[in-house]
């Protein structure tokens, strides 16, 4: 979960690292009132879970109340990368002679922390790492005894920052990995680290990802989760029903459990000449009601013309899956969408005798259900 | 005939008493495998299926000599549950908890590092020896005994790739699902080497997926000591980058690594023909035995 | 540093655990307004860090305000031990059925800590750990991972706590290490843990030392550290010198510098048939002032008889040592007490060439300075 | 000739600008130890007595190549400095300072448990061997090269013993200040191992004093392990019971072990004679000699 900007600034503030003065506004006068309150120039941020904002016009220096009036005019209410902006960030403008990086995150291939510092902040930190790796400098930290303070300074020298702002540094990365380490984050980082004219350093960006699986213990930060949602109107509906759902751009909907399997079947849908329309994972142990929510979710797709439904049941058993599919489908007249179902695994059996084959396409094999479906999309498009 | 589990290995099962270890604890046993006690703080002297119940892992492995756990423990105690069975000294911890934080699992890999326990999971569906015994949720029924060991990522997708197997009648040593979480206790290397030093599992068959480096890694360690021939399988070559797809795993960065292709790529340099269905999987170990 | 019970016990209740009612007071009619609102029955309790102030009468249980005036008048003012008591806890009479221990230490041998729980609480814990071992259930605790869930669920189940005592006993012990770690604890104890008629657990006594050498990050803790100094007139001057210094019985006053040194002048003293006055460590590095006050400290004790002065110079320098006995000596007009002076070690010689030998009286070695000294002192008792 | 350091070893001292740092670098190198860097942060490119001062001691190992390395850091910072030299991988680490938290100790120790560094201290002289080199605070002029291992906890008592064998003739192999707090690095037993395996020396003396078991337990080390006559020392015989003198360690709880009596007996029982002054234990080493 990627808090906004003007959140992860607000737990950055909050536990002591420097950050400019910044309001949020989600109407033209709060941005003048907050511009005025700050002291042109400013800089107007839509705040918006999406990279290159900047570039895509969600961010504008102004200099005056008739600027910030622009500015707020055409970033409010814009669609920028799909997401609708409806709140900016009203920030001072940091008169700055240097940007820093530093980031804290999991490094999933050794099981561990590794806190970085880089003097090339500013700019896109993973082309950094690809390109001139040795510009980041990085600390592994011990799972066990978490960051000791010399492994702050130690990043901050082997980075080269500036002796007199090392300690500044330091103190801001130390910060930083505590954060991470209380807040469960999966990533935090500042990018850039402003050095200003008076070599004081400031948090020009924010970045904060929560681990979702650790929301249950950070009660402040799922509120804040509630607060954030935005994005595709079926992605925010798969939310609310808790399915891993990714949206694609084709036109065969794929259900099943367990990401694997389900990756496997778009794949295989891809394999056989089709075109996926999304990845929906029911999870496992689905129950009726959670499959006819899934079909549910894939029947408001508009781009999808059939549905491959691939279950292999561990957890997840046949007869329920059957059922779930029963009842969502025997409310239509006319089913909207063919599907094709393959049932196997635990209860399967049981699962087949009970499935109401007027509804559904039953096939005994992953290959030939996805063929099937592909088939199916083709049909439609014919 | 096997790696990790038979039927003489000894079984507590953690969270005995809840709704998922108490169901999956009754499937273990009608599969034959050998639960020896459960351990539930709070719950010590009830019984769950016959089964005598403690309230800690010691007591269940100082009374009814265990040397495996499975943890059926919710995700906010699971990595205190696998604490437990680590400090406990089993040889295996099987853990099928899902959702388990990250950091926590930071911590249970750093205290495993220590230890000669094999802890597989978290967020999988456990392991099984066909007709042996299994430990954890895997469907018994579509498993046979014989020469293949598989290892894979995923659950289900493990259960399919199985299927296609036994279907054509090859059967498997020992089957392990090490989950697909961001930090797991084993790996592809640790289980690849299993089974490299197991005489009677005669292929492997490897299941991957995007996300992470553990395939690579895993195809230089065939590379360089599995003389055991491998097939693989890669799911999720058509995710689109920077999307998360279901496990924490199974997400695309967008650079070079952790991509479908640059798994598939590392695997046929070591010589591993990649599958681009289950059914070629089950083709190409057919090819080996 | 050991904390008052009122202390420790206040710590405790912030913390969460469960406390009696109580209330501080330092005259009778405090006692009398504290019982009045606590409700009778109550104990008056002295607040002295002294052990066994059950057994000698610094612990009064009252019915009544009668009793509760009596116990007033008895217990404030009186010497306990050879302490003053200025102070008593009035508190709730809590009406128990069972009598528990809890206890975290660090086990210096494991160089690890140990969590502690027991069902013989109310007695003495050392008495049992003696004679009872297996009475008591411990825990050790991996310094890098702190004290795990399981392990105070362990402690209690292995302790044979009844089961609808064990969630609450676990909780207080987790709370009582948490603390333990969080505040630098050398021990904290909680003895007894009573069990009430309702089941309920409520710490009876409270027990806390703090590592003296945390208390640089422990400030509120040092705080109470000034609030709780009282005892031996001459151990608190030295805490005003912060010296390590322990008063004895005997009459040959002894300063050296290094505990392993001082203690062992301490036994050739004995050795040599002399009995020893006090432990004296300057430390080391000790300057000409530090040098001053400890001739100073030891000059008040009546009891001395004659000074053995002991110094082998590492970090210490011969020279200094002889300014400041030069100083120290030289204000007499009559040198109160025979000193007996060795040096060796660093800069010995210089020292000894300052040395004002009209002032003391110089030995080559530590057997013989001892020997001269403890002549010295029995000249003074022929 | 010795055991941990000698003219080879190449140190780096933690802390060097500081008071007590920059004065006993200067010592030092003076008795000719091989000080070939400092390191304190923020004060890299400076010089002192000659000798380059870096930010990191990975700085340090990686320029000048150091493999021990001597902390004269305030107690607040000294856990963190021990923890910089064990991450960094030196042979040995002598930790002088007095006064760390026990607390921080305990993880300082269990970060030492899996390295293979020796550390000795906090709150310890440190250790010479005569005539090459010495780590930390000890007066050089009173040791000589000769064939007595010598092992402390205490600082000037141990000065007192050497004393007492120097004046006699008799030198040392190393001397080694353990330190008199709760948790050292290394024991009694490690230094007694380390001077059984050390062909020069030839008696071994130790001074122990009240508190702890450590004694105790060395004692049945040198019963079952030692071969190399070993003559003993205990300060604190009048100390009386529950008194705290000094050194953290120096205490006497009033049960059966830590007192001066328990350890006596265990030393005597192991065939270790016990002196009852330094001269004693002089009289002790000179007659195994």
């Amino acid at each position: 979960m990627k808090l906004h900007e003007y959140q992860a600034k607000q737990v950055f503030a909050d536990a002591g690292i420097p950050t400019p003065a910044s309001t949020l506004a989600d109407d033209v006068d709060g941005v003048l009132t907050a511009a005025e309150d700050i002291g042109y120039p400013v800089a107007v941020k839509a705040q918006v879970q999406v990279g290159g904002r900047g570039k895509a016009g969600g961010i504008k220096l102004v200099e005056d109340a008739e600027e910030a009036r622009e500015a707020a005019e055409s970033i409010l209410g814009m669609d920028l990368k799909g997401y609708h902006v409806d709140r900016v960030l009203v920030e001072e403008a940091v008169d700055f002679t240097d940007e820093l990086y530093v980031g804290v995150t999991m490094d999933r291939g050794e099981g561990k922390p590794v806190a970085m510092v880089s003097t090339k902040g500013g700019v896109d930190i993973e082309a950094v790492a690809e390109e001139t790796p040795e510009a980041i400098a990085s600390e592994h930290i011990d799972p066990a005894f978490g960051m000791h303070p010399y492994q702050a300074r130690k990043a901050v020298y082997d980075a080269g920052i500036d002796a007199h702002l090392a300690r500044d540094v330091a103190s801001v990365l130390t910060t930083l990995y505590q954060l991470w380490d209380d807040k469960d984050g999966a990533d935090a980082e500042i990018n850039p680290l402003m050095v200003t004219s008076d070599d004081e350093v400031i948090a020009a960006d924010a970045v904060m990802n929560i681990d979702e699986d650790a929301l249950f213990r950070q009660p402040e930060l799922a509120e804040m989760e509630a607060e954030a949602a935005s994005g595709d109107e079926l992605e925010q509906k798969a939310d609310e029903y808790s399915f891993d759902y990714v949206r694609l751009e084709g036109n065969v909907g794929i259900i099943g459990n367990g990401a694997g399997l389900v990756m496997t079947t778009l794949d295989l849908v891809d394999h056989y000449g089709g075109t996926p329309a999304n990845f929906l994972d029911v999870g496992g142990g689905a129950k009726a009601e959670r499959i006819a929510n899934a079909l549910d979710m894939v029947f408001s797709d508009e781009n999808v013309d059939s549905v491959v439904f691939n279950i292999f049941g561990g957890i997840t058993r046949g007869d329920e899956v059957a059922k779930g599919i029963n009842e969502a489908l025997g409310q239509f007249e006319e089913i909207p969408k063919p599907v094709v179902v393959r049932l196997a695994g635990t209860n399967w059996e049981a699962g087949m005798e009970i499935l109401n084959e007027d509804l559904v396409t039953v096939e005994a094999t992953l290959e030939s259900a996805v063929q099937r479906a592909v088939s199916y999309a083709d049909e439609v498009n014919q | 005939m096997s790696v990790l589990v038979d039927d003489d290995t000894r079984v507590v099962v953690q969270g005995i008493t809840g709704g998922e270890g108490k169901f999956h604890a009754g499937q273990m046993l009608e599969y034959g495998t050998n639960v020896v006690a459960g351990a539930v703080p709070g719950k010590g002297g009830q019984e769950v299926h016959g089964v005598p119940v403690y309230d800690t892992v010691d007591e269940a492995v100082e009374k009814e000599d265990a040397d495996a756990s499975v943890v059926f423990v919710p995700p906010a105690f699971a990595s205190d549950a696998m604490f437990e069975a680590l400090d406990t000294d089993l040889d295996l911890v099987v853990a099928i908890t899902e959702g388990v934080p990250t950091q926590d699992m930071a911590r249970v890999k750093r205290r495993l590092s220590e230890t000669d326990t094999h802890l597989i999971g978290p967020n999988c569906p456990g392991l099984i020896t066909p007709g042996e015994a299994k430990l954890g949720i895997l469907p018994g029924n579509i498993f046979a005994a014989g020469d293949v060991g598989l290892v894979s990522r995923s659950g289900t997708l493990t259960y399919q790739v199985v299927d296609n197997l036994t279907k054509r009648g090859i059967g498997q040593t020992t089957a392990i699902g090490i989950g697909g979480d961001p930090i797991i206790g084993t790996s592809f290397i640790d289980a690849l080497e299993l089974f490299e030093n197991d005489p009677d599992t005669k292929a492997i068959a490897m299941c991957g997926e995007i996300g992470g480096e553990d395939e690579e890694q895993a195809a230089a360690y065939i590379d360089e000591h599995v003389d055991t021939p491998v097939a693989g399988f890669i799911a999720g070559r058509t995710a689109p980058p920077g999307k998360r797809m279901g496990h924490a795993g199974a997400i695309v960065s967008g650079s070079g690594t952790g991509t479908a292709e640059s798994k598939i790529n590392a695997l046929n340099d070591a010589g591993v023909p990649v599958g681009d269905t289950p059914e070629e999987v089950a083709d190409h170990i057919e090819g080996f035995l």
